[in-house]
């Protein structure tokens, strides 16, 4: 048994949540392993910022076409019905509320629904990329993320230390340990996995866990596959 | 993914009294002469929708598509920027018995704001109408010396719009000026419903020509061989048809 | 001898400004014409308001295709090179500067520059169409019109009494009478017909006529073909 | 009409000293960088043009394409969204060392920005940045009860882009994701030229598939079988040439 989620169990918690159909944006990194845990049956339709919508997977080594490339500058290939635009079109689909889904990695989420994933601070070269559009227009906007710092301090805090990509934008955060909701200003605990206590959850968060409900039904058990 | 609607009265059924619908078309051309018939049909059956707020950028023609939609009395404000035509006798009568309202906004204006709506932009500044009474009560600002008035965007809650082909995820092309506002008034309504000359499968349209992103379309439902505006009113048509 | 210029000749002369390759719009109705009369081996390229750059003449009746028409709501041909685009990329051409000329009909001009040519007062159903944003952005935003109005009365005046387009937007008027500039202000005479006596065209001109020269000398003949 | 431009030389010549450059592309896809090439040729040759304002998503890679231009000493300023990259050693070195100067914007408000430039609305609100460091000094506005930044426009005396298909026109088709800032650039600079994999005569590009309209541009040079700067920094390439 482990005592955190891979990366990849952390992707296939958010993937289960991306309904058939959906619009979805996935963040450079970490988030676009995403894309893989689709549920049998489902199709989202993937937007990257650099006017692609309906890319699939990578192509295989040697095949890539340096024309086809997703916001990570990876090269894509394209699935049937999909469509090019320029960057003024892809960011009215970002900012103009038609995506269903943005799914963000972070340094620091608030209880606010504050969102930290852009700069660690002044040093060294600034680069924000689409970041501070996707938190803006999604209808959802979801983090994935270690539940903590490498060095084990708390990621989920009262407010963001880190300079800030955006204000009250996030409403769910799916970390190696638990599913999180933000409402209200308040971290409402969905999930958890069932080898960590709640008191234990509460020590490595840096700000208060919610309840919605009952403490012994308020919280369902975080199972994913081993992978 | 299949966003087709099997029929016009499918594709026209959730729309509700009251509701702000942005329909396409310069004049008749890109004008979703079908779908406009269909939603006549439903008030004529149901008395529902009524009250609607329109985006076109006429006020019809004749006695078909916006034009018999206000002959109706379906409309109850017209958003538009040209509220004249060859034969605009149905709205003329209505606004000048005060049965009908209207905000006359420039063409370029009323094309920005619907795309601003579109693309998650509340407000922006433009030259045009400075200094005129359409700029009345709206705020001004200089940029680099020169004023501008502030103007806000336009969304809807239905876009109904007519397109060339489309796939089943809704990508869309237009043929020739057919397109005009058809694309804009897809990005700026919570719905969008397009009637197509053709649906074809995804990939039917090369990624590269799709005019319209299927994100912005939320169904489709298909119409071969789509009537011209300019032509009924030509063979003097009436919707729906004067029986004697 | 005429005692004033036809519309065809008004048009012919402000068709003689137009360089080859520029971008031009004309406005609905009269301006149209000045298509007609583009000198021999000049070619502009027209812009519609409502998504077409390049077009031709009028198709030959019963030729008409009622998906390719112009801002008038008349049947058009293409030309090679021609191109579709929405809306708001047409009046992006426009807003933007990069049409070369819109030349366009006038109820008044005054001679600050203000344009009146959308509505007569407050009776009957306004409508605006792309008039007030044709007079900007374009290079060079010009008039033709007859010098007066059907019953005598200036057109080219002080201050516009009728409801304005545009606010210092006019540059250069073409009448049936003379081609006036606008510069700092001022009403300019350029070209007058040789008919007329520059005090018999100031009588007609609500606003004073200025000279850019000696009066010998600044004011050229204003000579066309018979149209 | 013909505005087909000999050479890569001719077609950059007029790029002076202190002006303000566009150059298209996302990384190296739709980078134009044989036209960049020819810049950094001329500079070699001549001294100019240098202390550009550059506008680009990113701060180029490797030593080719922009990185390359920025390796001369060719840019004072950038504007861009993600200087960063697989190699971004080249503007790391000369930002640090406070020999270039960054204006950091986010990728959909630089979109928007330049869009407002090709547009003629000097200035719109957005959502984007609101709260951050990147919004310090901009003007805020409530609209509908949510907070929005003031942006500018942003407008080049040239852009340098990369198109697939161009006419003698200059109406431009790009290659699939290449298409990205290019068509927007064309709108925000007083010239633009496009290097053209293949120039056509007009006609040549079907007029519902033509992407950018040719009053965007006004010249075209055809380079068949442009670089691509990714496969350039595979095999390590540098321009010009490292001699040994």
């Amino acid at each position: 048994m482990t005592s955190k989620l891979s990366n990849a169990q952390i992707a296939w918690r958010a993937a289960q949540d991306i309904a058939d159909g959906a619009y979805v944006n996935l963040g450079i990194g970490f988030p676009e392993m995403v894309a893989k845990f689709q549920p049998p049956g489902r199709q989202a339709v993937f937007h990257t910022e650099n006017g692609v919508l309906g890319f699939g997977e990578a192509p295989a080594p040697g095949a890539e076409d340096w024309d086809l490339i997703n916001a990570g500058k990876k090269a894509i290939t394209l699935k049937p019905g999909a469509a090019f635009f320029h960057h003024a079109d892809s960011f009215a689909m970002v900012r103009g509320g038609h995506l269903d889904v943005a799914i963000l990695g972070a340094y620091q989420v608030a209880e606010t629904g504050d969102l930290a994933n852009w700069s660690t601070g002044p040093k060294g070269v600034p680069a924000v990329g689409g970041a501070m559009d996707l938190v803006h227009g999604a209808k959802r906007v979801a983090v994935i993320t270690d539940h903590v710092t490498k060095d084990g301090k708390p990621k989920l805090l009262q407010a963001c230390t880190l300079p800030l990509t955006g204000v009250g934008c996030v409403t769910r955060v799916y970390t190696s340990l638990a599913v999180i909701d933000i409402e209200d200003g308040h971290f409402v605990l969905r999930e958890k996995l069932p080898a960590i206590s709640f008191d234990e959850l509460q020590a490595l968060t840096g700000a208060t866990l919610h309840l919605d409900g009952p403490a012994d039904s308020a919280v369902a058990d975080l199972i994913t596959p081993e992978l | 993914m299949d966003k087709r609607i099997a029929t016009l009265a499918e594709a026209v059924a959730g729309i509700e009294d009251g509701a702000v619908v942005m329909i396409g078309g310069f004049g008749g051309s890109g004008a979703p002469i079908e779908l406009i018939h269909a939603l006549i049909d439903r008030f004529i059956a149901t008395g529902s929708p009524k009250n609607l707020t329109v985006v076109n950028n006429n006020a019809g023609n004749g006695h078909v598509g916006l034009a018999a939609l206000i002959e109706q009395g379906m409309v109850a404000k017209l958003i538009c920027s040209f509220p004249r035509s060859a034969d605009p006798k149905v709205f003329t009568e209505l606004y000048l018995a005060g049965r009908i309202a209207l905000e006359l906004v420039p063409q370029g204006t009323l094309a920005e704001r619907i795309r601003a709506g579109g693309a998650g932009i509340p407000a922006f500044y433009t030259p045009t109408s400075y200094g005129t009474d359409l700029a009345r009560g709206k705020p001004v600002e200089e940029f680099d010396g020169r004023p501008y008035v502030r103007e806000r965007w336009l969304k809807a809650d239905v876009a109904l719009i007519k397109a060339e082909l489309g796939d089943h995820h809704g990508n869309l092309t237009f043929r020739m000026a057919a397109r005009n506002f058809n694309p804009l008034m897809a990005m700026a309504a919570a719905r969008t419903i397009a009637q197509v000359s053709r649906a074809v499968a995804p990939g039917g349209i090369a990624p590269e020509e799709v005019i319209t992103p299927g994100i912005f379309v939320q169904g489709i439902v298909e119409v071969p061989a789509p009537a011209q505006e300019e032509a009924l009113n030509r063979a003097d048509a009436h919707y729906p048809e004067v029986t004697e």
